[in-house]
């Protein structure tokens, strides 16, 4: 009872009350909702650090077990402190430009941008190596990547005037009406997953065990 | 230039260039890169959430009855409305002692409940209902009031007015009429095809003219309806619904073009924004 | 003859890919040295942003401008708010600055900082910082009801009600337009629980790999306009007359882009002509 | 050797930064001073007042009878030649008899105020007067009017009408499928390229290569994908073909493994189940790519099926396979790795099909209620957006307006 069956009811309610306030203007509804919305916030902010607590505990065993790479679980704890020092033990970490903020702007901020910068190099090399026009479909792609491509920078307007017009119908007439017909069947399926959860059909969240 | 400035950027440059380092192979310089970058990031977030949601929120309002610089009374409404969800989200905190792990689930229950609940109405809305009102707008245009029309779209879109209805007939006749019957059939199914795409685009040439419809709204509905066809699971693709999602595919694809495009343009623009980090490093020596 | 020629391709075909690497390393370089200072023309998208903007009353209700990005995709979407801080600050237009992603926090403050100092703004007169709140729609709810139900001080910890800008601002029904700065689906989130709900005028600005999937909501006005990767914050820059690195970025990004067409072209011419010399060989394909 | 200097390394480093950064300054916020301006000369004549108040409840979409809308018209004194009328005051009262209460101070040029804090149900009696900085003029009244209590707001109508029928639909066909209904569901071509490619792979007596996507076990693509892998290992057992699946999520491995094992025992072959195929490679997006690259260049496998929640590392994957020479089946409903797929892959099951094709092997109530409700609001979409047309064209304006909801 309180172990499966009162989660799926809280859960029920929530639920229902979310999806019917919506519905319900009456200030007594709307006081509930307002409480709510803050619970939720504040669950959400809870929630989020426990992917924090995991990957504590992940590297704390590796280092425990002399795994392989555990100089690499040394780096991340060094990481993890010295942010956790700055931004709670430093004298001015609450404060613009603080240290805490430097060490994010110049440590944090590089690693992360250079490393989705790298997928530039891959995509010049997949374009050579395995972007192929072996369908009626794929080549359709390739064409119209290609007029995109020129026509969103300065030199294909160079080349032609009519690139960057016709990257704009691409862009608000067939690629608009594809992308149109994909959001709706995305948004019926988004809607009919919550229908799932708040019903107790799809208890996927629970985890397993009794 | 300060010192300090020149130190931090320094710091930044030797990191990126240990990321860069993975082009040429997955080495130690990559590695220590990436996992530093995953526990700053963890502390990071730690400290931001504590100071942003967590003290305001939750430890002053209960601790030291303040919230928002308003003093809060010890055992009032707004102090339980502060203490009873902070209980609840540290009992997420129970998943990671077994014995008790199935606690957690009641402040999850509420979270994933509550949250799926939010987002079906406006859900609704904005991918369904809003997109109908704008499919269903007879004179939709790609140009603004006051703007040109570009001879690329009006040909375009004539062109495509063409091609769609003679496709569209194909289909429908083709399912019925073709099959053994040999080149005589084959030639009058292109033929009536012919037919049929050339009044398609007489007649839409002529509403368009008369600004009844628009050649893009009769093209955003025919892509809109070719690709739900396409995603429509419950009858087989053949006769007029294959046409439809022949049609389909073709809009979804250029669609798919565009991304692919954009998507190139995105990471292009993300190595040019390092490059130039690097640059402006350099550049602090000239000056 | 044919068969030499099928051999050059094959080995062209298999070359270590490192040395693409190294093609596009240099191409992005030379550019910055040597600029080609090709123009950037504006598009409506950039341009009805741009206007809603504009049409904001100096000193009177501000703009909200939620800088949701991350360093991931900083690179693009930095530009964009440097380029709308100035244009705000220029016409003395306030503002709000507030985040939805933890990792977003240091980035508005990093881009508030540079813009208020370079335009002389006061902070608490022409612009607050609220900081991070956690719960995506929540906030966004949240926001329409009541802004100090969300954020009960700013970012550095001083109560909203004593702050001057704040002063009148109490939901959405106070901000004539918002702005969205994300490379995820927050301005998604932005459309679905501030327009939708509120009727909030809603613009975004987000990276060129999701704007295509978004065109959607430009037609049906559920976004007022929309900037779309380094090219939409070259325009926007294009359009305050300050050139920054939105624009600089241009002229790389055209070589580039014509490398990566040359590459697709090669890399099919010999695919092809490969794969007909395999098929007469009795290979397959 | 090396890994723990580089671990001294990067905790010397961090420590140099943090104790220098420690001794930087403190920034400080600049305070704050209103400026006061007071520069309006003395004045005896109060100004002409404005006319016309109304005041009637406001109704919008958050509205519990707690917002009324006032309007009047502005004050002769107000704006061009006199100028004198700074803005106009305006006082709410429960009683016919006194001004009551000041409200809110509005400026010149301005007709309208909206009171956003009634008291449901309670009748109000408003009155303006124009200001001129020392002077009111009479003041121009307007009452009783009361914002009504709502239970409803009536713009969202269409809304909830929209989501009911969508979401009987899918409850419906969840309760036909429940009774075992035979509910049709076309095949999707996909699944015959899947077939295929393994097809191919027995043949060449190579392995199999399945990624389900870098997603959480509890993303529905992971979910998806798993009842595909089940499909793939009842074929892969039969023909004893080895079947390789490399995970980037520890929980996804365990449920993979779990999978396939009951594949294998189901088709009879429970002893060619082998479960070091089964790996965990990596949590970190490329390490995971650079990984599963290596198994397609040692391990040759001729068909790949990436099926799942892929990210950037689609692209990846998808070249060296391509580069290796094995066919290529890819899956997901993330749209913006969809193109990368179309053209590195010999066939790509898009967005929904993914879960088409899941929902059509494994014939579970959950997914079909979910698959064909959606089909079915689709039509109901498509009939709508006519009729929009029509009722556009014709100029019916109250079912337009009708699903004007926000």
């Amino acid at each position: 009872m309180l172990r499966r069956r009162l989660p799926l009811l809280l859960c029920f309610i929530a639920g229902l009350f979310m999806a019917v306030q919506y519905y319900v203007p009456h200030h007594s509804v709307q006081s509930a909702y307002e409480t709510l919305l803050l619970w939720l916030q504040t669950l959400l902010a809870f929630a989020f650090l426990l992917g924090t607590v995991s990957l504590i505990r992940v590297h704390y065993h590796k280092i425990r077990n002399k795994a392989a790479d555990r100089g690499f679980s040394l780096v991340m704890f060094a990481g993890l402190f010295a942010m956790l020092g700055l931004g709670f033990f430093h004298p001015s970490h609450h404060a613009p430009g603080s240290p805490f903020n430097l060490m994010f702007l110049n440590v944090q901020v590089p690693i992360e941008a250079t490393m989705f910068s790298l997928l530039a190099f891959y995509v010049a090399s997949a374009a050579f190596r395995a972007f192929r026009a072996r369908t009626l479909e794929a080549t359709l792609l390739l064409v119209a990547a290609a007029i995109v491509m020129l026509g969103r920078v300065p030199i294909g307007e160079m080349i032609s005037s009519t690139i960057p017009e016709a990257t704009r119908w691409i862009l608000e007439v067939p690629n608009l009406a594809a992308k149109r017909g994909i959001m709706i069947g995305v948004g019926l399926g988004m809607m009919a997953t919550s229908l799932k959860i708040i019903l107790g059909i799809e208890r996927a969240w629970m985890g397993g065990g009794d | 230039m300060e010192f300090s400035t020149l130190i931090w950027t320094t710091i930044g440059v030797i990191l990126t260039l240990c990321v860069y380092s993975f082009l040429y192979k997955d080495n130690p310089f990559y590695k220590f890169a990436e996992h530093l970058v995953v526990g700053a990031s963890a502390g990071y977030y730690l400290v931001i959430y504590y100071y942003n949601f967590i003290d305001p929120n939750v430890v002053r309002p209960v601790f030291q009855l303040e919230h928002g610089g308003q003093a809060i009374a010890l055992g009032g409404f707004e102090w339980w409305m502060a203490l009873i969800p902070g209980l609840l989200g540290l009992l997420l905190y129970a998943r990671f002692f077994p014995k008790i792990a199935w606690v957690g689930r009641w402040p999850l229950g509420i979270y994933v409940g509550g949250y799926a609940g939010l987002g079906i109405s406006p859900v609704m809305q904005a991918r369904v209902i809003d997109q109908m009102r704008a499919a269903s707008s007879p004179l939709a245009s790609i140009v603004g009031p006051g703007e040109v029309v570009d001879p690329f779209a009006a040909v375009t879109n004539t062109a495509l007015g063409f091609v769609i209805f003679a496709v569209m007939t194909y289909f429908l006749l083709a399912k019925r009429h073709l099959g053994s019957r040999g080149i005589a059939a084959m030639i009058g199914v292109i033929a009536a095809s012919a037919v049929v795409g050339y009044g398609g685009y007489v007649v839409l040439t002529a509403l368009s003219a008369a600004n009844v419809v628009s050649t893009t709204s009769i093209l955003l509905v025919v892509g809109l309806l070719g690709t739900l066809a396409y995603f429509f699971f419950s009858l087989r693709h053949t006769g007029l619904l294959g046409g439809l999602a022949r049609i389909g595919i073709v809009f979804l694809m250029v669609g798919f073009g565009a991304s692919f495009g954009y998507t190139v343009m995105s990471r292009i623009s993300l190595l040019i924004g390092r490059v130039g980090f690097l640059i402006d490093w350099i550049g602090m020596f000239s000056s | 003859m044919a068969s030499s020629m099928t051999r050059f391709f094959e080995r062209f075909l298999k070359i270590d890919r490192r040395w693409i690497f190294l093609a596009i390393a240099i191409a992005v370089v030379i550019p910055f040295f040597a600029p080609l200072g090709l123009p950037v023309d504006v598009t409506p998208p950039v341009q009805r942003l741009y206007d809603a903007v504009d049409e904001l009353e100096a000193g009177g209700a501000p703009l909200l401008l939620s800088i949701d990005y991350t360093p991931a995709t900083s690179p693009e979407l930095e530009p964009m708010s440097t380029a709308i801080l100035r244009h705000v600050f220029e016409k003395g237009v306030r503002v709000i600055v507030m985040t939805l992603h933890p990792a977003g926090y240091g980035m508005a403050e990093s881009a508030i900082l540079r813009a208020a100092e370079e335009a002389g703004a006061e902070y608490g007169e022409d612009l607050v910082y609220l900081g991070f709140q956690p719960g995506t729609s929540a906030v966004i709810l949240g926001l329409g009801v009541n802004i100090t139900n969300v954020f009960p001080e700013d970012a550095y910890g001083t109560p909203l009600s004593e702050i001057p800008l704040m002063e009148g601002i109490r939901n959405y029904d106070d901000i004539p337009l918002l702005i969205s700065l994300a490379g995820w689906s927050a301005s998604e989130a932005w459309v679905y629980f501030a327009h939708q709900p509120y009727g909030q005028r809603v613009g975004g600005g987000v990276t060129a790999v999701m704007a295509t999937d978004l065109y959607p909501y430009l037609d049906s006005g559920q976004l007022v306009g929309l900037l779309g990767g380094m090219r939409g914050a070259a325009e926007y820059e294009v359009l305050i007359g300050r050139p920054g690195s939105g624009a600089r970025g241009m002229d790389s990004q055209s070589v580039i882009h014509l490398i990566i067409i040359l590459l697709i072209v090669l890399g099919n011419v010999a695919y092809f002509a490969t794969r007909r010399q395999r098929k007469l060989a009795g290979e397959g394909t | 050797m090396m890994r723990a200097s580089l671990a001294v390394l990067s905790i010397l480093v961090l420590s140099l930064t943090f104790g220098w950064a420690w001794a930087q300054d403190e920034l400080v916020l600049e305070g704050v001073e209103p400026a006061l301006s007071d520069t309006l000369p003395p004045d005896l004549i109060p100004p002409a007042p404005a006319a016309g108040l109304t005041a009637v409840d406001y109704v919008d979409n958050n509205d519990s009878g707690n917002k009324i809308d006032l309007s009047w018209t502005t004050s002769p004194d107000d704006g061009d030649g006199a100028a004198d009328v700074t803005g106009y005051q305006v006082w709410r009262s429960e009683t016919a008899a006194g001004p009551g209460d000041t409200l809110a101070f509005v400026a010149a040029g301005q007709a309208g105020y909206l009171d956003e804090t009634a008291e449901p149900g309670t009748p109000y009696y408003y009155s303006v007067t124009a200001f001129d900085g020392t002077n009111h003029s009479d003041a121009v009244s307007f009452g009783p009017v009361a914002g009504a209590r709502n239970w409803f707001t009536a713009t969202r109508a269409a809304v909830l009408v929209l989501v009911s029928v969508f979401f009987g639909l899918v409850l419906v066909f969840t309760q036909l499928a429940e009774r075992g209904a035979k509910l049709f569901v076309r095949r999707i071509p996909g699944l015959n390229a899947i077939e295929e490619a393994v097809g191919r792979a027995t043949e060449m007596g190579r392995p199999v290569l399945y990624v389900p996507g870098i997603g959480e076990i509890d993303n529905i693509m992971t979910i998806a994908s798993l009842t595909i892998l089940s499909h793939v290992a009842k074929i892969t057992a039969r023909y004893e073909t080895p079947l390789i699946v490399p995970t980037a999520r520890a929980v996804v491995m365990s449920a993979a493994e779990e999978v396939v094992k009951e594949a294998y025992a189901e088709v009879g072959k429970p002893d060619a189940y082998n479960r070091d195929n089964i790996r965990y490679l990596s949590d970190a997006q490329f390490a995971f790519a650079g990984a599963v690259n290596g198994i397609m260049l040692r391990e040759k496998p001729a068909a790949n099926l990436y099926l799942g929640a892929f990210w950037a590392e689609s692209l990846l994957l998808a070249e060296t396979g391509f580069e290796a020479g094995a066919i290529q089946v890819a899956g997901t409903a993330m749209v913006s790795q969809l193109p990368f797929f179309v053209t590195a892959c010999d066939y790509t099951l898009l967005g929904e099909e993914l879960y088409a094709a899941s929902a059509y092997l494994s014939r579970e109530p959950k997914l079909l209620g979910g698959l064909k409700g959606s089909d079915w609001m689709k039509v109901v979409t498509i009939v709508l957006i006519a009729a929009g047309i029509i009722m556009n064209l014709v100029g019916a304006d109250a079912f337009v307006e009708w699903f004007h909801t926000s």
